[in-house]
């Protein structure tokens, strides 16, 4: 199976192909001198590559991965060649916006914006108090309030749909 | 000395006070919402008090409550930690009232400290050098603007009731201020109560250094040297170390004189810290923490002291029974706080359940910690779960020994601060002792490229496991419609009961 | 400074070893037997080596397969650790002859103080006391009983070739001769392939204190002050202290300058132990361990020195670059072994699978452990599981910080010895500093009375509802038969496979 | 449901009884104040006594439980009515006697005795050889050896038989 990872920003493809219980590793198509090995069934795993040992631990589901390796996090998208497809699709869709979701759980305190309004890059959102820290929710691109799916004093939880922008016509 | 005290808080320092009380043969009693019942500070407890179901506020904070406690279980003295109402005057009223003793300073001293504007006030007063600025609350944002046209720009603004980093705002130019008043305010207003604040100049390059003191109650003071706490995310700390490259024997000295002049001025008792703002060799009084700190074990690890024995033996009349030249500093130690954020995420809170725990230990490593497998990470507390802390002889063996212990590290089910902590530590400008307090801002929190290969390759094949296990599920259940569907019950039921029914597993 | 080193060992002295190496920046290669491919030595190794699936003769104690793991990763140096080629001259020839580094003292120290009979005739020479008794193997029980005679009761029947216990045997009187002599021939025949014995006056009263020596290779030697051993199960040592409180600095200094003769009359270099008998004052050279000892920690906790530090410095031929006078002694250790065995039943050892692990942590806790949850601890490898160290200013606080340590610290699955270390602890000739090697021996081991009642009370209640999910179980699976018998051969699969479906769990 | 549970020799009457999800304790007859929480599923147990709270681990089987308390093991074996009835029969039927079981995994590498002999309490047995030291089995009783199950050389498991010992006649 071919996938599209994706890893500080950069997106590498890797294919994993397992015969015979032999794991067969390519990372941008060159083949990767690779076993992986599970310690324990909570995710602490050995991995040997190109002489070296690294005990790591990996997390996650299908599409969101963490990987944790020399006290580092690797904070990992997946996908594969259908989920690629959609994805790109429904990127094209959106022109490029798409939902601003909530990376934890908190309640909202404040909204800095409406329905309709153009936005600018890193312009505020709204205010998310969780931990008893307001937190400042930035837009992520410049774009236009599609739509406004919260409302001030709503508690929220993380992944959830704060708002969802478009992007601006050209 | 006391046989039973109760420690008013939870987590990792309810579990440091209650190490040390037993140490001391003294018992301690811990009260716990009911989040907690499971928590290491519930069963390590020789008595757990439990306080009902809700939030801080009808539990940990609940006056009446945790008196209440304290008198139903024959506790002679009620320990804050820190936060909660560690630094409530109220609170330290009531308990001296109801015929406690309470572990921690004077309720007066706490009240002279607790306000930042008297606070200053009383410091000019006493010959400590302070940061310009105003001194009563701010009417509102154009006073503010009046205010920093004057010290000029760049400001903070502060809340008056503030402390730990809520409400506090920086603020660049004017066109910023009405917002940061804004937010600033309502944080206050959220957090303390009080949404007044005021301004102050900003230093710009300005590094966090803080001296420990003790007092007993019979006026001797000595002071533990001091702690470089300048590596700060969203003006909270994230590594602290001890002592500051900075800091030579004579401005140790110098200023070791002046927190022992500021705790003196509001008659201290107990441990207690003086923060400095430190620029260009000049310090400024910024605030007085009449508690216990989260960063106290760096100061232990170097001059062997255990604070929380100090203050529970002033808190039972006993004088310290040694002077500033009994105390010696040997080597050097760090700590870093393990939170329950993501950094790469601007630090936001992280939440989940510990999974899977890798804990750092071994030689000069200590280990304060309330975590366990299981641990349910919420929004309701503090999102400090454990602290690493190391010694080592001098600053580049500690500091060696610390990217040691993060490497080891893994608190799985949540993501931490260690990353960047590990980031700091390996960065030059650290590792040169050339920081201040924006100096993690700066900092590329990015995991190194060099794994980024074998770190996808990882994810990759977890995923490839995953599909691969859930292939195999499939087929076998396929066999019979109704047992896989009989299986597809089972199995919710098996994921909440399994390691119930298998102890051994 | 070496760029990678191999560490030829497993457990908590790999572990050991790897943490000061990555603290140096030096990379390590493991190698490891299969039952050993989860363990934490593996997993923390740069390069972890798979040896095959053998027993140690076939893994860790083949001399070629180390050697070649050595030279195939690119390791510079081999670090032995301690046990398995620890001690073995020829290994540490063949590592040289490898052009690698022996981080370990010249071969001819080793065999020089490996064999206990010419080690008694060399140190006698160097004029170090030495115990009475012979120097030369016996040929049987008869001529044991010879010189007994002339010696008196009793006397000890050791291992030519032994340590670490085995093969030793105390004989009070004449009709024991012969069966002891048997059991410590076989002991030591099976342990070191060489059944050779000599026979030693027995001190009836003695402590067993050792002095810790540093040589660099150019001749310069320091020690590092004594520990105190006495507390001993079947001639194994279960708790260790530093200093010793029957050893003033007097006799610090004199034994210090006896063991660095002792020492140099070898041309030792890197770190090593001269064990003595103490008693009555006098102090009498036992043997010379010539490798990192398991309680080295309590020297590094008084010191701050590192020993596996300075035994990579020497090997890499740098000076030591400090001298006596540098050294400080400062505060009380405590070392607690834990091993895999049940002190209830004359310390025999406990196998079991670690299921449930509480680790003790906190203010001055340091652990060196190789434990985690699921190791399967046979009956393979040596039953020392861990190692609790405990600092304090004083011993009285250690002391009562290792009680702390060890009502922490819970290890599932197996029995462990650390109830028996309690028990020393708490005991009051330990506290009065009154005690020798028997003093274990002549202890009550049973857990206090105290809790006789509520720990019944909890065995039963932990029985009910063992029986209550059972009878649950039943009960449900009861109403169809059908189901029963499916849900039945699933809860088997789920036994073994729930956790690996339930990473979360 | 009442219970035989002997610690450290002596044995003490346990009853429990739960109604509507209420524990009911008595020791020795008497009415315990008693509650016990699991913290985990791991055998870790938060006990409520007396006004105390005791974190301790549990650790067993229906007989056989070891329950660890500040630090301290309690070594505990479980009867209950019926159990406690069959081994008393048992017993009466051997006379006391019983087998001898190996306490650890080993190597048996030497045999002292062999059938029919006669044998003291304290009596050495056997020699069984684990992690490299060598133990001496004694005997628990004076009394015959009624049966040897083992032979020189043969691994055995932990809680295997090694010998079975019949009291001796009056």
């Amino acid at each position: 199976m071919k996938y599209f990872v994706t890893v500080n920003g950069n997106t590498l493809e890797v294919s994993v192909v397992e015969r015979l219980g032999r794991l067969r590793v390519t990372l941008g198509g060159q083949p990767l001198d690779f076993s992986y090995e599970e310690a324990d069934q909570l995710g602490q795993v050995v991995l040997f590559s190109e002489g070296r040992s690294y005990g790591v631990s990996i997390e996650g589901g299908d599409t969101e991965v963490d990987v944790k390796l020399a006290g580092y996090l690797y904070d990992i998208q997946l996908e594969d060649e259908r989920e690629r497809a959609a994805h790109a699709a429904e990127r094209a869709a959106t022109g490029g916006g798409g939902p601003v979701k909530s990376v934890m759980p908190g309640v909202v305190v404040s909204l800095c914006v409406e329905e309709g309004q153009t936005v600018e890059a890193g312009q505020p959102l709204l205010i998310l108090e969780a931990m008893k820290m307001q937190n400042e929710i930035d837009a992520p691109q410049a774009g236009i309030v599609k739509a406004v799916h919260i409302v001030e004093g709503q508690a929220v939880a993380a992944g959830e749909k704060l708002l969802t922008l478009a992007a601006e016509p050209d | 000395m006391f046989t039973r005290i109760l420690i008013a808080n939870r987590g990792e320092i309810a579990l440091r006070i209650i190490r040390t009380a037993r140490e001391m043969g003294v018992e301690c009693v811990s009260i716990y919402s009911r989040a907690d019942q499971s928590s290491l500070h519930t069963r390590m407890a020789h008595v757990a008090v439990p306080l009902g179901d809700g939030p801080p506020a009808t539990t940990y904070l609940d006056m009446d409550k945790v008196i209440a406690a304290a008198q139903e279980t024959g506790a002679q003295a009620i320990h804050p930690g820190y936060g909660f109402l560690a630094e409530n005057a109220e609170f330290a009223r009531r308990v001296s009232a109801a015929g406690l003793a309470w572990i921690g300073p004077p309720p007066q001293a706490i009240e002279a400290m607790g306000d930042k504007i008297t606070s200053r006030q009383a410091m000019e007063r006493a010959g400590v050098p302070i940061v310009p600025g105003t001194e009563e609350p701010l009417e509102g944002p154009e006073e503010a603007a009046v205010i920093a046209e004057r010290i000029g720009y760049p400001i903070a603004l502060k809340a008056s009731a503030g402390g730990g980093g809520k409400g506090i705002r920086v603020v660049e130019r004017v066109a910023d201020l009405d917002g940061a008043f804004r937010t600033a305010s309502g944080e206050a207003l959220g957090a303390f109560g009080d949404g007044r604040l005021y301004v102050e100049k900003y230093l710009g390059h300005a590094r966090h250094i803080e001296i420990q003191v003790l007092f007993d109650s019979q006026g001797n003071g000595v002071h533990l040297g001091e702690r470089e706490c300048s590596i700060q995310r969203r003006h909270q700390k994230l590594v602290e170390e001890c002592p500051s490259v900075v800091i030579d024997d004579d401005l140790r000295a110098r200023m070791g004189e002046v927190a022992l002049r500021a705790g003196s001025s509001v008659n201290y008792a107990g441990a207690g810290t003086v923060e400095f703002l430190f620029e260009d060799g000049d310090f400024y009084f910024l605030e007085m923490n009449t508690r216990l700190q989260v960063e106290h074990p760096v100061t232990e690890m170097v001059t062997g002291v255990d604070l929380v024995r100090e203050q529970l033996r002033v808190a039972a009349g006993e004088p310290l029974g040694f002077t500033q030249a009994d105390l010696k500093f040997n080597g050097h130690a760090i700590e870093v706080r393990i939170n329950a954020e993501d950094p790469a995420h601007g630090f936001l809170p992280s939440t989940g359940r510990l999974s899977n725990l890798r804990l750092p230990s071994g030689p000069w490593v200590r280990l304060d910690s309330a975590m366990y497998r299981g641990l349910e990470v919420g929004t309701t507390y503090d999102p400090m779960l454990a602290k690493v802390i190391v010694w080592g002889p001098d600053r580049e063996r500690a500091i060696a020994r610390m990217e040691r212990a993060l490497e080891e590290l893994n608190v799985g089910g949540v993501r931490t601060g260690a990353p960047a902590a590990l980031a700091v530590l390996r960065s030059a400008g650290f590792r040169a002792g050339d920081f201040d307090t924006h100096y993690l801002e700066n900092l590329d929190l990015h995991a190194p490229a060099e794994w980024e290969g074998l770190a996808a390759a990882a994810a990759a094949v977890f995923r490839h496991k995953r599909a691969h296990r859930r292939a195999l599920a499939t087929t076998s259940a396929n066999r019979d419609p109704w047992l896989a569907r009989s299986r597809r019950e089972w199995s919710d039921h098996a994921r909440r009961t399994a390691r119930r029914e298998m102890p051994d597993a």
